[in-house]
């Protein structure tokens, strides 16, 4: 489906932003490559929201550079990264509760680039996740968290994302829902779906991530493969807040 | 020597005459400020706008004929101002203009609320105004005679409709027994429809609907319905003319053959006329004034004048026009009477003033003199019905331009 | 020191009033005063709470009623019935507020609208009581403190001025009192507010009274000023508007927000009118579109322009100042 | 029996007009939340639009006056671009009380402008339908206020559709909904408000159109109308586009139920009071189920 060309999917470079004047991320570094499922972990408030925040387009970045396969991301309006082939999962039930079901799946395929395929992405999410099919005509809010959360994920999926922006997908969700969402992550992942990955369950997410970035305080303290983060002990310092 | 002294002399006559000859020509040139005082703004606009264009036509003729004479041939300066369409802003455009300028009178305001509210300066500044709003609200001793309505009372335009179905019944045997009132919600119509009760039952007619309704309606069919339901064979209305038109044209629709006599307002206003195209004939209405009526075309300067006003704004010239030009004729006569700008001395004068000519003698039946209570003794209202896209006036007989076209 | 200055003010403004004589300026200056009054007592509940009640009229028109019906029915002097009709108005606030606290933002303001609305209907709809549409003229002839009649405009002047001082002088301090932290912590969030022990129905309604109270007592001065009460325009939307008006062009967040605003509002209004009045229509358009300029220009009102140019003048000759935080 | 059918027949007609009215308003509040004091100075300049429109020239036939239905209704749609561009888009950053602020203005403003443009005469171009009626048994009905209500109702279909099942539609109503999630989507927000004020007033330019051949024209005609629509929307439910229709039928039928069977001067005020009581008892509107966060 994507053309693995080589080098980079997403870089981010000394990346810093914040609110109201205050700089809550210090220069982040960050790289996704084809492919590939890179984790960001960290406890709450190490930025990691206001991180994909920034990719996304909705806080502007006050210096460095986010490009996605070398087009620069930064200043862009919040609409754009979606046009480029991000897809973003919002933390919480991201659902637009007064839409259908299906009308929040086609939603996810707006960008003029992904309308051409609405049906064969539809039948594919479809697939993934089968609890949907039979309450495509009703309210989104009716479903249940569960199925709330894989319908984000399957209309992230809709628009055929080069990348997709996962926050927090586990959050608030019971064990037995979210080894089914991580399932259906790892269906994905072995399709060749780039994913990057906000999580502060640490062991779900890292049974997943090839890589992971472990924030501090808007820093990235650690970086690399999954078992040398996870030995490394700044990544329980990071999630003790020590 | 003597020759040069008296040659001095010469000179030094001949300057103090110079001088004095300059200065009564200053003041012959001292103008005398009148105010025109009215909504310019606001849902009223076209109510002020109407009556401006009348005074304006008034004060430049006066002005050509040589204005005041007593005061030296002095000319009437206007000074045209916006009441807006509420009290507050009548109070404070009245004190501007009162404080701005030295006045003699002022002609104004139109609606009876921002009349009322803008009295009390007026008294407190001495100055008269001469008005063509019907309110009879305004003639409180409070007002100290400071007010002169040119035009009708709105109770006189409920008698005169009432007159006018005793007539019709008389007359044309018409054989119009009950009656519908519809009024609008605010000083005119609940002053309308008081003279309406009072003469409804010496008429002997059976009142059979009787409704305020609020203004600036949308849709008129349920008044029509109403009115339908009741019986009414005529029905006596008083609406401005947005309401107008939409109550005539539901009655048209419903396929009433309900006598409408309009109580001034929108049933005799231009734009009615326009708006039912042929099918405005036939329509009844009292006015205070039309331009129509016996006293206006038997002068033939006074038609002239009414032309030049259709020639200038397009329309024949409507109800609040007339009134404006009496009104400023009316001042006129009292600055000539008083051969004073003082305004206390205008006031005095405006009291006094009887006139059978000139200008002024637009208003029916062609004499305007003020009673004790400011006013117009001899005023006559006039019913009148759209002929040929105009009205015309058919009551009282004296004032009568035409027959009654039978519905 | 504050009261100190304030009172120095006061006397200041009373004195100018009263060198200015009787005329057109007293007139507008007595006039904006109680604008002015009305946004303050307006912005206590609205401007501080962020409920927006288009429906103030309501207030005026009970609290105006009220004592023309007494004075003229059965005689009771406006000092007196003054209060009965003061308290009506507080009466109905409280009505109206208990009533509408579950509403917000636009359902609110569109809830306080209707409700001066079927005020104004039964003003109309009695016309045996309150004289209906034709209004109520009031004239006087002589002094009379009771009546509140005075000659002389200057006495309402130095009334509606000395009231506009104790209002400003009261909303300071409830701003600064439990209640104003109260409606301030209403303002950013009800549910935590309430979480936080704030008794918000009890502070809602207490604010909005308050309010309306205030609202009435510069209403009757005001009639009594005027000299005439047409319920059209007493009870209407286009009043409500002004009193909502005056106070955001000034600044819901300044003390002298509505001061500010009814003195801007004021100048353009009878400004427009004396300069193009007299061509229809423009006076209107100008004030309009003047309100227009100054919300784009400033969203935040006059007071916040006033300091932002301010500052900005500071900073040009260098001397650096804290700026407005960023809302 | 024939008196009810007519004065609901009656209501139902002018109803529909309110329908026009308030689908804009709600509209607008519904997308950019958004509460619009202009909007019945919308609804004059599309009548004023007509009018201009009219007066170009107008083919001869019962119909001819409605052809400058279209035209009018493209005409405010450009305005409503144009208050949106120079106003209203950067007054969505701005609180609440900016915005009454801005559009009390704009009301005024426009209907100032309206009489220095075109005085403040009352303008209305004769035409064979005013006063035209059908009479069906004993009731009558009006063919002009007619027209309106089928277009309205036309109109309400093609809403539904477009709100329903449009990408624009779609997209609206997410930005309604959630405008940082919309964007993520990739919805131009910004494009999704041109295009709901160019509508919205688009809607008033043909509301405006529909009424010029029985209703005058005048500079302060909108204000007659925009309450009606105002309580309508509440009534609906606001933002609830489609509710918003049944809220002016409904609203229209009151009025006339009410002015017909008991005190004329009373159809405002039963209108008021029913707006209070659906405000009181089921604040998120008659024809909204799902209470909604404002």
């Amino acid at each position: 489906m994507e053309t693995h060309t080589a080098g980079t999917l997403l870089e981010v470079t000394e990346l810093r932003t914040g609110y109201l004047g205050v700089e809550v991320l210090h220069g982040i570094e960050l790289v996704v490559r084809p492919g590939e499922t890179v984790c960001v972990l960290g406890a709450n408030g190490a930025g990691k929201t206001t991180l994909l925040h920034a990719i996304m387009c909705r806080q502007p970045a006050w210096s460095g550079n986010i490009r996605l396969r070398g087009v620069e991301l930064g200043g862009a309006p919040p609409f754009a990264p979606a046009h480029l082939g991000l897809s973003y999962v919002p933390e919480g039930r991201g659902v637009l509760a007064s839409l259908t079901v299906r009308e929040n799946l086609e939603l996810g395929a707006y960008p003029p680039r992904a309308r051409a395929r609405l049906n064969d992405n539809l039948e594919r999410v479809l697939a993934l996740f089968p609890p949907l099919k039979p309450r495509l005509g009703e309210p989104a809010a009716n479903l249940s968290g569960g199925q709330q959360q894989m319908l984000v994920i399957g209309r992230a999926l809709m628009a055929a994302p080069e990348l997709i922006l996962l926050d927090e997908p586990s959050l608030g969700l019971s064990p037995a829902v979210t080894g089914q969402v991580y399932s259906a992550l790892a269906q994905l992942k072995s399709s060749g779906q780039a994913i990057l990955l906000v999580e502060q369950n640490v062991s779900m997410a890292l049974k997943l991530g090839d890589r992971a970035y472990v924030m501090e305080q808007g820093r990235i303290v650690v970086s690399g493969g999954r078992e040398r983060v996870l030995a490394d002990p700044r990544l329980r310092n990071a999630y003790l807040g020590l | 020597m003597t020759a040069r002294f008296r040659g001095l002399i010469a000179a030094w006559v001949a300057a103090a005459a110079f001088l004095v000859v300059a200065m009564g020509q200053a003041r012959a040139a001292a103008p005398v400020n009148v105010a025109l005082i009215f909504p310019l703004s606001g849902p009223n606009a076209s109510v002020g706008e109407q009556s401006v264009n009348g005074a304006k036509l008034a004060a430049e003729e006066i002005n050509q004929a040589g204005g005041i004479k007593s005061l030296g041939g002095a000319q009437l300066k206007l000074i045209v101002a916006d009441s807006t369409n509420n009290p507050q802003g009548s109070v404070t455009t009245t004190e501007r203009i009162l404080a701005q300028h030295q006045l003699s009178a002022v002609c104004g305001m139109g609606i009876s609320p921002l009349t009322v509210a803008a009295m009390p300066a007026m008294v407190r500044h001495h100055v008269p105004l001469v008005t063509n709003s019907i309110a009879e609200e305004l003639i409180t001793p409070s007002n100290g005679g400071y007010v002169f309505q040119v035009g009708a009372h709105a109770r006189q335009f409920g008698e005169q409709q009432v007159r006018f179905l005793r007539y019709l019944n008389t007359q044309y045997r018409m054989n119009l027994t009950k009656a519908g009132v519809l009024y609008i919600n605010n000083p005119y119509g609940l002053a309308t429809r008081k003279g309406i009760e009072h003469v409804t039952k010496a008429a002997g007619l059976e009142v059979v609907f009787d409704s305020a309704y609020p203004g600036n309606i949308t849709d008129a069919s349920p008044l029509v319905a109403r009115i339908q339901r009741s019986g009414a064979q005529v029905l006596f209305a008083a609406s401005y003319v947005s309401d107008a038109q939409l109550i005539l044209t539901a009655l048209r629709g419903a396929d009433s053959h309900i006598l409408v006599i309009g109580a001034g307002g929108g049933y005799i206003w231009p734009p009615i006329g326009q708006a039912l195209g042929k099918r405005v004939n036939g329509l009844l209405g009292v006015a205070m004034w039309n331009f129509n009526s016996m006293n206006v075309t038997r002068n033939r300067h006074l038609v002239e004048v009414t032309r030049r006003y259709a020639r200038l704004y397009g329309t024949f010239m409507p109800e609040q026009a007339g009134t404006g030009y009496a009104g400023m004729f009316v001042i006129a006569a009292a600055l000539e009477r008083a051969a004073s700008a003082d305004p206390a001395k205008v006031r005095d004068a405006l009291a006094k003033v009887d006139i059978d000519r000139g200008g002024a003698t637009i208003m029916q039946p062609g004499r305007v003199a003020f009673g004790p209570n400011g006013g117009n003794k001899y005023i006559e209202p006039v019913v009148v019905q759209w002929q040929g896209g105009v009205p015309h006036t058919i009551f009282p007989e004296t004032l009568a331009t035409a027959h009654l076209h039978k519905p | 020191m504050m009261l100190l200055k304030a009172l120095a003010v006061w006397v200041l403004a009373l004195a100018l009033g009263f060198f200015a004589g009787s005329g057109y300026l007293v007139q507008m200056a007595t006039a904006t005063a109680i604008l002015a009054l009305w946004g303050q007592s307006w912005n206590l509940f609205s401007g501080l709470s962020g409920n927006i009640s288009l429906g103030h009229s309501a207030f005026v028109a009970t609290a105006v009623y009220i004592t023309l019906v007494l004075f003229v029915r059965w005689g009771v002097p406006p000092l007196w019935g003054g209060f009965c009709g003061v308290g009506a108005a507080v009466a109905l606030a409280a009505l109206i507020g208990a009533a509408t606290l579950r509403l917000h933002g636009p359902y609110f303001s569109l809830a306080t609208l209707a409700a001066a609305a079927v005020v104004l209907a039964l003003i109309l709809h009695y016309p045996d009581l309150t004289g209906g549409a034709s209004g109520v003229a009031l004239a006087f002839t002589h002094n009379a403190a009771l009546s509140l009649e005075f000659t002389d405009g200057r006495v309402y002047y130095a009334i509606a001025v000395t009231l506009l001082f104790a209002t400003t002088l009261l909303v300071r301090w409830v701003r600064q009192s439990r209640l104003g932290y109260y409606i301030a912590a209403i303002k950013s969030s009800e549910q935590t507010a309430a979480a936080a022990g704030v008794h918000v129905a009890r502070v809602k309604v207490a604010a909005f009274c308050l309010s309306a109270g205030l609202t009435a007592v510069g209403s009757v001065v005001y009639v009594f000023y005027l000299g005439f009460a047409d319920p059209n325009y007493l009870a209407g939307l286009t009043l409500s508007i002004e009193i909502a008006l005056v106070a955001f062009l000034g600044g819901a967040d300044f003390l002298l927000g509505p001061l500010v605003g009814a003195i801007f509002f004021e100048l353009i209004d009878t400004g427009a009118n004396a300069l193009v009045g007299a061509s229809g229509g423009w006076d209107m358009m100008v004030l309009g579109f003047a309100v227009v300029a100054a919300v784009m220009i400033e969203p935040r009102g006059l007071c916040a322009m006033a300091v932002r140019g301010w500052e900005a003048l500071r900073c040009a000759f260098g001397y650096g100042g804290k700026t407005l935080a960023p809302v | 029996m024939v008196f009810l059918l007519q004065s609901l027949i009656n209501g139902l007609l002018i109803g529909g007009v309110y329908a026009l009215v308030a689908m804009g308003l709600n509209l607008m509040f519904g997308v950019m939340k958004l509460v619009n004091f202009a909007h019945g100075e919308f609804l004059m300049a599309g009548m004023y639009a007509a009018v201009l429109l009219a007066g170009l020239g107008v083919p001869a036939g019962f119909w001819g006056l409605y052809w400058v239905a279209l035209p009018g209704a493209f005409l405010m749609g450009g305005l409503g671009c144009a208050v949106y561009l120079l106003l209203l888009r950067r007054a969505a950053a701005f609180g609440e009380a900016a915005q009454i602020l801005l559009t009390v203005g704009l009301s005024l403003g426009m209907q100032g402008a309206a009489q220095v443009l075109a005085g403040s005469d009352f303008r209305l171009v004769p035409n064979p339908i005013n006063g035209a009626a059908l009479r069906l048994g004993g009731v009558t009905v009006q063919i002009g206020p007619l027209v309106a209500f089928a277009v309205a109702l036309a109109v309400t279909a093609a809403m539904a559709w477009l709100l329903g099942r449009s990408w624009f539609g779609r997209a609206a109503r997410a930005v309604a909904e959630d405008i940082a999630l919309a964007q993520a989507l990739g919805v131009d927000a910004r494009r999704v408000f041109l295009m709901t004020a160019a509508l919205a007033a688009g809607l008033a330019g043909l509301a405006g159109a529909l009424i010029i051949p029985y209703h005058y024209t005048f500079p302060n005609v909108g204000q007659s109308f925009v309450i009606v629509a105002f309580l309508a929307i509440v009534i609906a439910g606001l933002g609830n586009v489609l509710g918003a229709v049944l809220g002016g039928l409904l609203l229209g039928m009151v009025q006339s139920v009410t002015a017909s069977y008991l005190d004329l001067d009373l159809s405002t005020a039963a209108i008021y009071v029913l707006f209070l009581a659906v405000l009181l008892l089921r604040p998120q509107g008659l024809f909204t189920r799902r209470a909604r966060t404002v």
